[in-house]
């Protein structure tokens, strides 16, 4: 176990400060040839570590198929990330387990229409799945993603939004919770944009949501409201986490790992699991 | 304690420690801001030497040393740790130093009492004015610990390199 | 297996366990501060594998220590630097004196969660390499009810070796696994013995007087069923108003298994260790945030009878409780999980 | 000593008055002759309530929880639970107009094996101090009295000591029983759990069992009232009480013979100050 829990050492490439309070980090392997080793799949999670302060779970935020590095985004919330946003630059170290976790289902959503709805940081696990998405395109349908944040600057992946918005072939929906003065789309809490704007086709639709609980919450009843089946709501789960393997025992619900059975979960399964989350 | 053969130093609380050749200790001096770190202040721009073996750190007032910083300082890196703060009756804060003095007693006892010579723990009032005194007080806690040979405490054998 | 049972007396389990004592690293329960835990000993007289009364905590720290160095490392301008932490004293060849039945089947429910999917190494070379010589109880304790689960005590082959003691001062000993067989066959000299190969006519007998003397006796299998259908009760915030979140109870528990991750650093260099946590802790499951999960303490406390009745036999086919009664022994407020969990379950919400 | 009978009347009469919501006492385990505290918040279980010398554990400690947060509680109290309940009220974290105390002039409880506990043949108030209504005949004044095994262990040598101190810390497996189960350990979050890394000792090492007990020890110094509660919790039975009663004696000599709680309003000893404080160890 202890060498199962022992990182590899990973340099920082860039750092992106995306808003305020998360910065996304660029990391390469020190090591050469783990590069080809890692292999991950959109949805799963690694355990980062500052050494000297600790480790803490965060999603991989970019797709295996931009090659040669991976992403994680970082929010400023606990003890660790604020170490990680004061202490980390450019050229530093840090320490890499993983990949852990289940993924998205790749298999179930070919064919499909995507809607993504994401909020906050809640669009770096999305983020990965829509890359990989993007460099696949010719296995999905229609490509939709909503996107909402507190404020224009709460706004992660500026750069890239901007991207998908000049990608004729997918269809971005930005939203923020309160009125601004340069900003001239839509205004209002996800579910409400979800109703009142998107109104998705039910048929043929897989969503795929990630953000704060609350949000979560409010997205699937609104989901349902509109007709989606449980089964074709996708989210991921936070839940607190130290290992990673299925031992620690932190990320339990019921009889269920959300390391190793988790992360992402169809709403069908976060029916049955006791509500402890 | 006494030198054993070959002028080596050992530990007095834990004899079979043997402290290594051109062994130097380690002493972190805690000094409150108005005076006692003015004090040291005086030392340097006055040209007194004395001995570099302390580590200084400054807080606001002596009452802000907690237990903590003493018992984490000898946990870490320290042999011995020196607290230095302002007369009774000169605190800057009135009477910071008389809550200091109860707490620091008690810790001194009690570090004595699972095992630690009281030496080990030192304090000093040294005012902005008394740069001799500064001087002479490190030249004392620094001979007193050399006395005493390394701490071993539990801690130290995982940092080693 | 062939089963061949050695009969001895008092003086020749002495010299049997001199014997051990003499050729491996041998641990057995030792006294301090008035109650027995497993130590490292070097002779006989240090300790007493006999003893009736039960280590306070169990075995589990010799499998899972109560903090493990997972790595050492250093970071400074240079860059950053892993390195292997020192040999793992637990790894050696050893064996395990005065073990009880319970503390030695909960190595076997251990097995079940360190095993599925990603494998604990140095908890299986931990278990590999020890001989477990476990000593049947006679009599049961206040708090015992090892026979009311889910495991044949009579038949439990968790242990390598069994020692029963027998009427008129005659001591039984059996190999239970291969393991244990070829262990006797090093450190066991036959000529102290005289051998039965046929009858455990005696050993039964033994084990009815022992399993008569139990005071707690439950069906498990209701204990599951109805726990599992009662997640929302509100029995749970009565009967977890007098525990203290003290943890004690899962410290000395010899399956809880969770654990905690810490960095502890002093300048350049720095040491990552796994200890022991539990669920009773408030910021077990605290996130950066502030979410919490379980948030009140009852909320806390239902895992915890869940996870020993409910959780784990859903996914492992395991009681990740082994009926030993330590928490109960240890608990500074006498609150004994076998009424409580008794309790919840008798006031069953439709 | 055994007050089962009152006691039951005044919990009975206090809920059928509608003056508490919760009734913190003793009940029987039903298999043994000891005893779990129990909280009763309604008037048909008041039978089960028991108080006799086996009703060791301070039950001042539940104040801390959800279960009487904000509720009026009615509680039972001895001697030393009394002065950690003055204590508690000095430093403001219970309201007295919510508490109804039923006082105990406290004759000594006794251990598992039926022995009385060392610290009631050393108790210098076995009265209660804080009570709305006391039990049984008050005591005449007794005098401090230092701890036997003080005095044994203070007399040995330092080395001696450290060999001793050292064996504690080890055996200290950091589940942190202590600190739950003593009552006047009330922070939300422990100093000594904050994760800020260069000051956490997470692991269950020897050095952070020291760092933990020590910290813990001197947090309590003054403060401590020799309820034994940390004691009876510790799985690993380490002696902790040497620790606490050595800082009492410290500062029973150096300091005005302070005694904690003893006196409404009365601080910690680390709270207050005297210009007579010993200054000799200081340079």
């Amino acid at each position: 176990m202890e060498q199962l829990l022992v990182p590899m050492i990973c340099k920082i490439d860039k750092v992106i400060q995306e808003t305020p309070d998360i910065r996304t980090y660029r990391l390469k392997f020190k090591e050469e040839g783990l590069t080809e080793k890692f292999k991950w799949m959109p949805g799963q999670f690694v355990e980062f570590s500052l050494l000297g302060s600790g480790e803490c779970t965060f999603c991989i935020a970019s797709s295996v198929t931009r090659k040669g590095y991976f992403d994680c985004s970082v929010k400023r919330a606990g003890i660790v990330t604020a170490d990680i946003h004061s202490g980390l630059e450019e050229g530093d170290e840090v320490g890499i387990r993983g990949p852990y976790g289940n993924w998205f289902p790749l298999e179930d959503i070919k064919g499909k229409n995507l809607l993504f709805v994401g909020g906050g940081i809640g669009l770096a696990p999305l983020r990965s799945l829509i890359q990989y998405c993007i460099d696949n395109r010719n296995d999905y349908k229609d490509f939709t993603i909503l996107y909402g944040a507190r404020t224009s600057a709460d706004m992660c992946y500026k750069e890239e939004i901007k991207e998908w918005q000049d990608n004729k072939t997918l269809k971005v929906i930005l939203t923020i919770d309160k009125p601004e003065e340069t900003w001239t789309t839509n205004v209002g809490v996800v579910p409400k944009i979800l109703e009142e704007v998107v109104k998705p086709v039910i048929e043929n639709t897989k969503v795929i949501t990630c953000g704060p609980p609350i949000m979560i919450k409010y997205t699937i009843q609104s989901l349902l409201k509109l007709g989606f089946a449980d089964k074709d709501i996708i989210t991921t789960l936070e839940m607190r986490m130290q290992c990673g393997l299925g031992k620690c025992g932190r990320c339990n619900i019921g009889s269920t790992y959300v390391c190793k059975d988790g992360p992402v979960f169809t709403n069908e399964q976060l029916k049955r699991l006791p509500d402890e989350f | 304690m006494e030198a054993v053969a070959n002028n080596q130093l050992v530990s007095i609380e834990k004899p079979e420690i043997v402290a290594p050749p051109n062994w130097e200790p380690v002493i972190i001096g805690i000094l409150c801001n108005w005076c006692s770190y003015a004090g040291s202040d005086l030392t340097g721009t006055s040209r007194i030497q004395y001995p570099p073996n302390i580590r200084i750190i400054r807080v606001p007032c002596s009452s802000r040393v907690d237990p903590w910083f003493l018992i984490k300082s000898l946990q870490t890196t320290a042999d011995g740790v020196l607290v230095s703060g302002c007369h009774p009756g000169d605190c800057h804060y009135i009477s910071g130093n008389y809550y200091a003095r109860r707490r620091f007693l008690v810790t001194k006892k009690l570090l004595n009492f699972v095992g630690f010579h009281e030496d080990r723990i030192q304090f000093s009032w040294v005012s902005a004015a008394e740069g001799p005194k500064f001087a002479k007080v490190v030249a004392k806690v620094t001979e007193d610990i050399k006395k005493l040979g390394p701490l071993h405490l539990y801690k130290k054998e995982n940092f080693e390199k | 297996m062939n089963v061949e049972i050695f009969v001895t007396d008092k003086a020749g389990l002495q010299k049997f366990y001199e014997a051990i004592i003499a050729r491996n690293e041998t641990w057995a329960p030792v006294e301090k501060f008035g109650k027995f835990d497993f130590k490292r000993v070097s002779s006989l007289g240090e300790c007493d594998p006999d003893s009736p009364i039960a280590t306070t905590r169990s075995a589990k720290p010799l499998f899972f220590p109560r903090s493990a160095k997972i790595m050492k490392y250093t970071a400074d301008s240079t860059g950053t630097r892993v390195k292997e932490t020192d040999e793992d004293p637990f790894t050696a060849k050893r064996v395990i004196l005065g073990m009880k039945h319970c503390d030695a089947r909960s190595l076997q429910v251990l097995d079940k969660v360190y095993n599925w999917d990603y494998i604990d190494n140095d908890y299986q070379k931990r278990r590999q390499n020890t001989v477990v010589i476990s000593t049947r109880c006679d009599k049961a304790e206040t708090h015992c009810f090892c026979t009311s689960l889910d495991y044949d005590v009579e038949n439990l082959d968790a242990m390598d070796v069994l020692i029963v003691n027998g009427t008129e001062g005659k001591v039984h000993i059996t190999a239970r696994t291969e393991k244990g067989d070829a262990f006797l066959k090093e450190n066991l000299d036959p000529a102290s013995c005289i051998l039965h190969p046929v009858s455990d006519e005696e050993l039964k007998k033994q084990y009815q007087a022992f399993a008569a003397s139990f005071r707690l006796k439950m069906n498990y299998k209701e204990i599951n069923e109805k726990l599992s259908k009662i997640f929302d009760s509100p029995e749970f915030e009565d009967v977890s108003a007098n525990c203290i979140s003290c943890n004690t109870c899962a410290f000395v528990c010899p399956t809880c298994h969770c654990f905690k991750i810490s960095d502890e650093r002093v300048k350049d260099t720095g040491v990552r260790y796994k200890s022991y946590d539990s669920c009773n802790n408030g910021y077990f499951t605290l996130m950066a945030g502030g979410h919490n999960p379980r948030p009140v303490k009852y909320r806390r406390w239902r895992q915890r009878a869940l996870h020993k009745f409910v959780y784990y036999k859903e996914r492992f086919g395991e009681n990740l409780c082994v009926g030993c009664g330590k928490c109960a022994v240890s608990c500074p407020v006498n609150i004994s999980i076998f009424e409580v969990v008794n309790q919840v379950a008798s006031n069953e919400v439709v | 000593m055994d007050y089962t009978k009152q006691i039951q009347e005044i919990a009975s009469k206090l809920f059928a008055e509608g003056k508490i919501d919760v009734f913190v006492g003793y009940r029987l385990t039903g298999f043994d002759e000891n005893q779990v505290p129990v909280l009763i918040r309604d008037q048909k279980d008041v039978s089960q309530l028991v108080f006799n010398d086996r009703s060791v554990f301070n039950l001042v400690n539940y104040l801390k929880y959800e279960h009487t947060r904000n509720k009026r509680v009615g509680l039972v109290v001895k001697g030393c639970d009394s002065r950690s309940l003055n204590l508690l009220l000095t430093e403001s974290q219970v309201k007295r107009d919510k508490l109804y105390v039923v006082g105990i002039a406290c004759e000594g409880v006794v251990d598992e094996q039926g022995n009385k506990m060392q610290n009631c043949m050393e108790c210098v108030f076995p009265d209660a101090i804080v009570a709305d209504e006391m039990l049984g005949t008050p005591h005449e004044v007794r005098k401090y009295k230092v701890n036997a095994d003080i005095d044994e262990l203070a007399s040995k040598g330092l080395v001696d000591r450290r060999v001793y101190f050292e064996e504690v810390f080890e055996n200290c497996i950091r589940c942190n029983a202590c600190r739950h189960s003593c009552p006047l350990c009330y922070c939300a979050k422990c100093c000594i759990d904050q994760e800020t890394a260069t000051l956490y000792n997470g692991a269950n090492t020897t050095s952070g069992a020291f760092h933990a007990l020590m910290t813990w020890s001197l947090h309590l110094a003054g403060r401590c009232v020799d309820c034994r509660n940390c004691e009876k919790a510790c799985p690993s039975h380490l002696p902790l009480h040497l620790l606490h009663k050595w800082n009492e004696r410290v500062i029973y000599e150096n300091f005005q013979e302070h005694l904690a709680g003893v006196h409404e309003g009365d601080r910690g000893a680390f709270y207050k100050y005297s210009m007579q404080d010993p200054d000799d160890f200081i340079m």
